[in-house]
């Protein structure tokens, strides 16, 4: 089941999601990393960084808030540690890269794109520039390209550098063209929701961040339109799809949808061999349908639709 | 994490029953018993396959029996309190549980080179259930043991009777002093520690419980290891949700997370003041005008 | 439980979501509806509409997408038929419009809004702007200042018009202020969000309309978030709080947040008496948390704040 | 809505087993029984307190016993079929489920003064449910009743015995030939309807069946009422999402609710070839450069 993506051919379609899986090593016990398509690493930045104060996370219907904070030991330590591991392992990693200004992200692509064993960069740009009031990179369209232009000027050719974006835009096909044209190979979607619990015993916020990133199968519909739209509006645009994968069908409806892989995250802490139980299931579901290769699905739903069906707005 | 590699296995409901005011779940959960320490915990996918709850619902290991006729049990022993645990109290027998475990780091027993230690556990409330094992672990070795439980009221009160059969010494606190001297765990310490001479102190519980324990055992010379209950989504060590700052052995503050590196901690390397807070010159803190 | 809304102190701090009780009657069966707030009716259109064609719903996880393509009879038989029976039934009437134009909105209001038994006029202003290539009015704060500013100018002063807001947008502050700017004298939150499911036994989009509207508990999240973006930016303008709401502690986190009311939308479709229950619990939990009045809990999630508790960015 | 006015009721599941290929669940639903006529559905919330299913399943009343022994009963037939028919398959005796009923318009009996009238009754697969009682009261105003019921396979055939009791004639298809004739309901019709000299036809099952009969019944001279099955969110007429185009006696279509106005309609009504879409013309379709 080959899954190109981009300039690389992934062995297999599915992937762990940025902040699901740490590094890979703790679902060693409960999946062959090796299996999967990669394994797409927490969000590095260049120092060390606490994260934010607890709590954390919020239970909600269907998914979960999480406030993290970007917690991680830095660049340094993962690459000392971290990357090697995966490497010995066998296992293919996407290293997802966060940063506070232009710069970071600059500095971090020189430091992680050349090394070895790294299959692609996945730029998280929800992050607030700190250059620009806190304005979040991936919610500004010129912000967004600065990023990943300087991110794909400092990564060797061969690595494909991904745009990861926010949903909470008023026009995701808008952002989505701006990274491509300055120079993302693909794109990643969705990140969270920006979302709030209310803990109704304190009467305050549930998250000690306020605010927190809203996942799980609630918001995969949200990121199924995310993937149809682009795929519409830019058809030759790799995409990583993800947001709500549970099951392989659920992981199909993105492939359907458009996306050239599927990343699963907040499932695996349900169920922390969610990402190689999604691909097996996955790749039933294909060969009941009768796909021969896997690329066939890719963007199939966008295929005869019949001409009544106009894309529009509900209610 | 220490101990046995964790797995993932359905397990099937064995038994349910009432224990006072909590309720005590037998599981067939063969290859997770195998290795089971005391400290360790398992993580429970509540709500079955449509469930709009997400996350697993995690609790201490209070019994293991691996082989036998089920092939393995493990039993735990929970409050049923918020929307996984009120499903958790309609499970029958036969039904299906899914199962991640044994998870995190048990307590450390006194090396075996280092002769029988004094030892005194405490629990508070549902908290006593990894420390009945525990007792037997610490007997077997020949150490002296001391148990202090408390609870709100007596239904709130585990292992009580369990816990004798290993322990030198059993003293219960309820703050409404409907079983036991009244008041709390803290209250009779002292007393307890210097009658057996204690030099290790096993504790879980409420944080609150945790830290004066902690704080009760330094002032005694005695080591603290304390299992903490901090809000976990994977409870695996891959989603950072479950942290608290704790001193590593260089003195630096880190933002450490309690499924793996914990739930057992040494008392006084916990920050037990600072448990919601990122306390300045933890290592990667924020900064003025740095992250937020 | 007095809940004052804008100019009006209505009964009682529930009502109904537009779109999910018709215009009332239906609901008449399984609950008391002058027991309510008020009714919202479904979105009335100057002109009978038949709506898309169907599939128009789809399940997902803790909510659905609908496409409904507000199906109505136009506001002639809105008026000789629906509102009657509610004034009639003693219930009171909160008049959702919706149009195609700022014209077609400014006649409704004229002919709406001066009826007896209308409480307040909601203006749906997720509607395509038939005058500018379908954009939604909600989406751009300029567009939906000219609608809510002819509405407001058309409709008697004693009737407060209130903007429904979309989440689908990356500031909803911006367009919020804009409707208010505008003359709106408060704001219904949230309206549903794109989103799409696909079939994966015929491989297409599950809806004829392609895209749907997400609601039901799964949106609960941003619901309550956009309430507290809003509430803290404009901290005077009357909010009407909805998405997600399925129990009495979910509206307490809306009211908290700063919601002035509470709306139940799709969980009606679950239970039918859901209004009134909601009310119900919500009153109980009121009471064990010691309000003496509703609007004592309104916002109150806002106050005593924790110092080092600031509003950030998830992940 | 013709008939009682629905209740919401939390029920007690009393029974359920299969039968054939489908489950029969009945519930000690009171309220809802008391009013129950053939044709009427009930909708049925799915997955418990905590489920992720929201919307509510409908199913058609095959039976209703008011009052008796357990104060009102209502039995419908299901089959298992996605997430929620799944959970419906594994309640068991004492469970509750949340019922909401009845619902929607019922089939229409000849008027009594109108004489006995020849009815046929045609179902498809569970279709052939709400049957059941319908041709008993058919029977009881003396009315002629044949039945022709088809499935794809024996066992998704219901109600073959339970009908003879009240039919003059019944009659059998299946696709795989595995019971009665091979073939579809509507091979046997015409020869059904002229032996019984049909005046009214009654049919439940699939659309494209329903669209056959109609046609059939047609050419024969003969009045069909259909009662369709549409996905529907709320089945109380509150949602619009269960419509579908339906000729009304001033000749305009609109798009009609077939939770409130139907389910069952005058087959000659409804435009089952544009079902799924909008035909032009309807009431407030979208014309050119009009609405989307
Ligand atoms: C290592 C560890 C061991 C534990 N051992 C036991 C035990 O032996 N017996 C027992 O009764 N309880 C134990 N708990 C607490 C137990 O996990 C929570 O009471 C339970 O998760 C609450 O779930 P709920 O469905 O009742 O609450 P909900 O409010 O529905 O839970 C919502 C979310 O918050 C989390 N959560 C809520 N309260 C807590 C809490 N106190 N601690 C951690 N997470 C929480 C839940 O896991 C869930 O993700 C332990 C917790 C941890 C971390
Ligand atoms: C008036 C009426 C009477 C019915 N009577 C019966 C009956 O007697 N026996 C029986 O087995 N089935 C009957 N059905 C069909 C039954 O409602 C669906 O099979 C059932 O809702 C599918 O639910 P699920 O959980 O298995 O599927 P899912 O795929 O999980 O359903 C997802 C959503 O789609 C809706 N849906 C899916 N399939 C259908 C369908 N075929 N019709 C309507 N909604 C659907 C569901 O209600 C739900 O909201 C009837 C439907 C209607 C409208
Ligand atoms: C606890 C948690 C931490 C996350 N951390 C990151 C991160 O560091 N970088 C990132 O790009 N996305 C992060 N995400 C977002 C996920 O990668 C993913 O985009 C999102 O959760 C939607 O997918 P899901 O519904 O499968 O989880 C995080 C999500 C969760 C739940
Ligand atoms: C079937 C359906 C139809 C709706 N129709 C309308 C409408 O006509 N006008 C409107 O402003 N909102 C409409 N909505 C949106 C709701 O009023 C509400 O804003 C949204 O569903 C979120 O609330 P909920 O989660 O409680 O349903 C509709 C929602 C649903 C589910
Ligand atoms: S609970 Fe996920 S890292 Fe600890
Ligand atoms: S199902 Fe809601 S109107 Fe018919």
């Amino acid at each position: 089941m080959t899954a190109p993506l981009a300039s690389v051919d992934l062995p297999a379609p599915v992937l762990t999601a940025s902040g699901c899986a740490a590094a890979g090593r703790e679902l060693d016990p409960f999946l062959d990393l090796t299996e999967l398509g990669a394994v797409v690493t927490k969000s590095i930045m260049l120092e060390p960084r606490s994260g934010r104060a607890t709590p954390r996370m919020a239970e909600t219907p269907s998914g979960m808030l999480n406030s993290i904070g970007l917690q991680g030991p830095g660049v340094a330590s993962f690459l000392a540690h971290d990357l090697p591991w995966l490497r010995e392992r066998g296992a293919r990693a996407v290293v997802s890269v966060a940063g506070g200004s232009v710069d970071e992200y600059a500095a971090l692509a020189e430091r992680v794109g050349g090394e070895e064993g790294v299959t692609a960069l996945e730029v998280n740009i929800s992050c607030p520039n700190v250059e620009s009031r806190g304005q979040v990179f991936a919610c500004d369209p010129a912000a967004a390209a600065s990023v990943l232009s300087a991110v794909r000027r400092r990564t060797p050719a061969r690595v494909p550098v991904l745009a990861k974006l926010s949903p909470d835009v008023t026009d995701i096909v808008e952002v989505a063209r701006a990274c491509v044209d300055a120079g993302a190979d693909g794109l990643s979607m969705i990140n969270t929701l920006l979302g709030m619990v209310i803990d109704t015993d304190t009467l305050r916020p549930a998250l000690a961040g306020v605010t927190g990133g809203l996942s799980g199968p609630a918001v995969r519909p949200v990121a199924v339109r995310c993937v149809w739209q682009v795929r519409a509006a830019l058809p030759d645009v790799p995409i990583l799809g993800m947001g709500g994968v549970r099951t392989g069908l659920d992981a199909l409806q993105l492939v359907l949808a458009g996306a050239d892989a599927v990343s699963v995250g907040t499932a695996t802490f349900n169920d922390p061999s969610a990402p190689l139980r999604v691909q097996r299931e996955l790749r039933q579901a294909l060969a009941e349908r009768g796909f021969a290769r896997f690329t066939d699905a890719v963007g199939a739903a966008h295929h005869q639709l019949p001409r009544r069906r106009a894309e529009g707005v509900p209610a | 994490m220490s101990g046995g590699r964790p797995v993932q296995v359905r397990a099937e409901v064995l038994t349910l029953r009432p224990v006072g005011d909590y309720l005590s779940l037998t599981l067939v959960a063969p290859g997770v018993a195998d290795d089971v320490r005391p400290g360790h915990f398992v993580a429970l996918a509540v709500g079955g396959e449509q469930s709009s709850m997400l996350l697993r619902r995690s609790f201490s290991v209070y019994r293991a029996t691996p082989g036998g006729r089920y092939g393995g049990t493990v039993e735990v022993v929970f409050a049923p309190h918020g929307a996984g645990t009120r499903w958790l109290a309609g499970v029958r027998p036969g039904d299906a549980v899914d199962v991640v475990g044994p998870l995190g780091r048990p307590f450390a027993l006194p090396a075996a080179s280092s002769g029988a230690a004094s030892c005194l556990l405490v629990g508070g409330g549902y908290g006593a259930a990894p420390l009945v094992a525990l007792a037997e672990q610490l007997r077997e070795r020949r150490c002296r043991v001391d148990v202090v439980l408390g609870a709100a009221s007596a239904g709130r009160l585990f292992g009580v009777t369990q816990v004798r059969r290993y322990a030198s010494s059993v003293s219960v606190t309820t703050e409404d002093g409907s079983q036991g001297e009244r008041g709390r765990v803290t209250d009779v310490l002292p007393d307890v520690m210097r009658r057996g001479g204690t030099q290790a102190v096993y504790a879980c519980g409420p944080m609150g419980m945790l830290a004066a324990v902690t704080a009760a055992a330094t002032r005694a010379g005695a080591v603290a290891q304390t299992a903490v209950e901090e809000a976990m989504a994977c409870g695996i060590g891959v989603c950072m949700t479950c942290v608290l700052p704790v001193v590593g052995a260089d003195g630096t503050t880190r933002m450490v997370r309690s499924c793996t590196e914990g739930p057992v901690f040494r008392g006084d390397r916990v920050r037990w003041a600072d448990v919601g807070t990122v306390p300045e010159g933890t290592l990667g803190a924020p900064v003025a005008g740095g992250h937020r």
